[in-house]
């Protein structure tokens, strides 16, 4: 248990953003504590693929602050966020495992660290050396998965994160998020339906405007 | 120090795998070479003469042409974003692919010049030092058209964008690049001064670029 | 000895590159097929199999009721 | 009734288990004998001995062309008959092709210095077999590309049907373009008329050549389906992950 992980807290106050020269949201305030859970909702286009963004340092913000405090000073936001989003960032030619192991090197995975275990988590491992162009829509998402379960970072950042799996996947994914919340993680979601977080708290988008 | 040697040889793998583009940039550069003397006749003075300039008029439009899905493809497939999201800072990150860039494309260019030396009649021995002025001269081209490329993927728009964004750029290169080719086979200006030059524009792209192209990806956010 | 006249260095060149050509390609074409081989192998010994398989035993299962 | 056996790729590669031996010894037989003749002809009086590279050249050249010629019987295949051993046969005749090609290539480069006094003339020949290589290459590429056969086998059998059409608008171009820039009258690649005593090793040659074609064409097929067995198995294998 990464108990030192519970005084952690993600915290946004008035932010807004503007993409295309259109405002999406302004004056937005939330914050996240370790353990917790936000969900992310609102009509087509109130901003929630856009606040993940722009709390993964992927999107600038127009205004307000984001910060984390408790956690690692030198390290931005992004850096200790893991981004789940619509594209999986998956190599159709380097295998499952040449895929999963190039990210958890790359994001800072503990060197000579296995890759197996988190591949488990997802239910994939015995596709290992399979190329990932073979794989389905679902199994590239679960790959996708594995990545946060291969690199320990405090916050998740899920972009309809049950988009393609089927409900066994969904189930292993509401196990992992729980997990990651009993270590002290945060998750931040957008999603129009439940997606099997316990007691999340809610942040509903495009309501002030 | 990991991350940029795991992008490094993933970009590497990718690229030699099916579907990579390692090799096609010496490919074209082959098929751009001997087309020449199709159009300028098959006199092999004529050939001799022109020869470098040929040479190197293939590597960069070769090596810029194939430098046009460089973060296309990452951006395509949602890459991008987490390699924003690394430790490592965006400018590593973008020279580690750079130089996977140039040792599968540029390389290879580098490594079949003499051979195409000897359809344009330079001399065997010459063309050894045409080698070596591409392999100085290209990383430059490399690290300047990798500016173009991040522009591109910024601007969400490909294909000849990016030649017609960064051939200008890559003047200085040719003109000290086919000098110096040009000291070495024919004479009678020495060899070393424009040869310095072009290793001193590499260096200093090797530096720039980066740069640039970190900027220009971090401007293209959205 | 048969002369090879004052080019024989050509001949041999010639002769010695085309052998080294051909022993690329037969190198090639054993290494893929032992490559191959070895996937396939490793694949049926997993137990996967191809749909024209899965076909047949299953009709096989149909012909004998 | 055997054509339709061999439509079936199991028993192509039963077939090919049996024949790839015979024809193997066959190509090495006829080689030993092939280079035996070539040793004792004689010397041509204006080549001398550089005309036992012409052994090697011509016939590199005559396969490299059959090898689009298989190519493009391929590719009708695909096209017109959806014959499935087809793509396999084109896809396996490229890389052998071309590297008949090179060998044309380079021989008659090696050739060409002694003769020329440098190892590069844009003679109309050459160029010819020069152009044909590169359109060999943009084959490979085309195959390097993709690699779902499904989707680069028409792409393919397209681009060898056009190619084949092309080579003798190329060939045409080369020639015409060659007479334009007439050099100074040097010797021509197989210009003269050849005597028996050269021709028939040169036969010989070029069947040992057309065996070796064929030993290897069939066994790139045999790797092509393996590695097309391997493909559907694998995606066999993720659906039922």
């Amino acid at each position: 248990m990464r108990t030192d992980l519970i005084d952690l807290r993600l915290a946004g106050k008035d932010l807004a953003c503007e993409r295309g020269g259109r405002l999406v949201f302004s004056g937005l305030n939330f914050s996240v504590s370790g353990g917790e859970a936000l969900v992310v909702t609102g009509r087509n286009g109130a901003g929630k693929s856009s606040l993940l963004r722009l709390i993964a340092g992927l999107l600038r913000k127009a205004g307000g602050q984001l910060g984390i405090t408790g956690g690692d000073d030198e390290a931005t936001v992004g850096e200790q966020s893991h981004y789940l989003g619509h594209l999986d960032a998956v190599k159709p030619s380097l295998s499952v495992g040449e895929n999963l192991q190039f990210w958890a090197t790359y994001l800072g995975a503990p060197r000579g660290a296995p890759i197996g275990p988190a591949l488990e988590a997802v239910d994939l491992a015995q596709l290992s050396d399979l190329p990932a162009a073979y794989l389905s829509a679902g199994q590239r998402r679960r790959l996708s998965i594995a990545r946060l379960v291969a690199v320990a970072r405090p916050v998740w950042l899920l972009d309809e994160p049950t988009s393609a799996l089927d409900s066994a996947s969904q189930d292993r994914l509401a196990e992992l998020m729980r997990k990651h919340r009993a270590s002290g993680g945060m998750i931040v979601a957008a999603a129009h339906g439940p997606i099997g977080l316990d007691e999340p708290r809610e942040l509903k988008l495009g309501v002030m405007g | 120090m990991t991350a940029f040697l795991a992008l490094l040889l993933r970009d590497m793998r990718l690229a030699m795998r099916v579907g990579g583009g390692a090799l096609m940039g010496a490919l074209f550069y082959f098929i751009m070479v001997a087309m020449t003397p199709f159009a300028v006749g098959p006199d092999l003075n004529l050939l001799t003469r022109i020869g470098p300039a040929m040479l190197w008029l293939g590597a960069l439009l070769a090596s810029l042409l194939a430098l046009d899905r460089l973060f296309a493809t990452d951006h395509d497939d949602g890459s991008l974003d987490l390699l924003m999201m690394g430790a490592l800072p965006l400018e590593l990150a973008v020279a580690a692919k750079a130089i996977a860039h140039w040792l599968t494309t540029a390389l290879p260019l580098i490594v079949i010049t003499p051979v195409l030396g000897l359809m344009l009649n330079v001399e065997l021995s010459a063309m050894g030092w045409v080698a070596l002025t591409l392999l100085a001269g290209t990383p430059a081209l490399t690290f300047i058209g990798l500016i173009g490329a991040a522009l591109a993927v910024a601007l969400r728009r490909g294909g000849l964008l990016l030649a017609v964004l960064v051939l200008p750029l890559t003047i200085p290169v040719l003109i000290f690049g086919v000098a110096a080719a040009n000291a070495a086979i024919v004479g009678p200006a020495p060899f070393g001064p424009p040869f310095t030059v072009l290793c001193a524009l590499s260096l200093a792209s090797l530096v720039l670029g980066p740069f640039a192209a970190a900027a220009a990806l971090r401007q293209g956010l959205e | 000895m048969m002369s090879l006249g004052p080019h024989a260095n050509f001949i041999i060149a010639s002769y010695a590159l085309t052998a080294l050509v051909v022993i690329a390609l037969i190198g090639w074409i054993v290494a893929d097929y032992a490559a191959q081989r070895r996937v396939l192998g490793d694949l049926e010994r997993r137990g996967v199999t191809r749909r024209s398989q899965r076909g047949k035993d299953n009709r096989a299962l149909g012909d004998t009721p | 009734m055997a054509v339709i056996d061999l439509a079936n790729p199991t028993r192509f590669l039963t077939l090919v288990d049996r024949v790839l031996p015979w024809l193997a010894g066959a190509t090495a037989l006829v080689f030993a004998y092939g280079l035996y003749r070539v040793a004792g002809a004689p010397d041509d009086y204006q080549q001398g001995a550089t005309v036992k590279i012409m052994f090697l050249h011509v016939p590199g050249a005559w396969l490299g062309m059959m090898g689009w010629g298989v190519m493009t019987v391929a590719a009708l295949g695909t096209l017109v008959w959806r014959h499935p051993l087809a793509d396999v046969a084109g896809k396996a005749a490229a890389p052998i092709g071309a590297a008949f090609t090179f060998i044309c290539l380079v021989t008659g480069s090696l050739w060409g210095r002694p003769m020329w006094g440098t190892y590069w003339v844009w003679d109309a020949r050459l160029t010819s077999v020069l152009v044909l290589f590169l359109l060999y290459l943009g084959m490979l590429a085309l195959y390097w590309t993709a690699e779902d056969p499904n989707r680069s086998s028409r792409a393919a059998a397209i681009l060898a049907l056009v190619g084949a059409v092309n080579i003798p608008i190329i060939k045409f171009s080369v020639d015409w373009w060659n007479t334009l820039h007439q050099p100074a009258s040097v010797v021509r690649m197989g210009g003269t008329a050849i005597d028996t005593s050269i021709l028939v090793p040169l036969l010989i040659m070029a069947l040992a050549f057309t065996l070796l074609f064929f030993t290897l064409h069939f066994a790139a097929m045999r790797n092509e389906i393996l590695r097309r067995r391997v493909r559907s198995m694998r995606m066999m294998q993720a659906q039922h992950a």
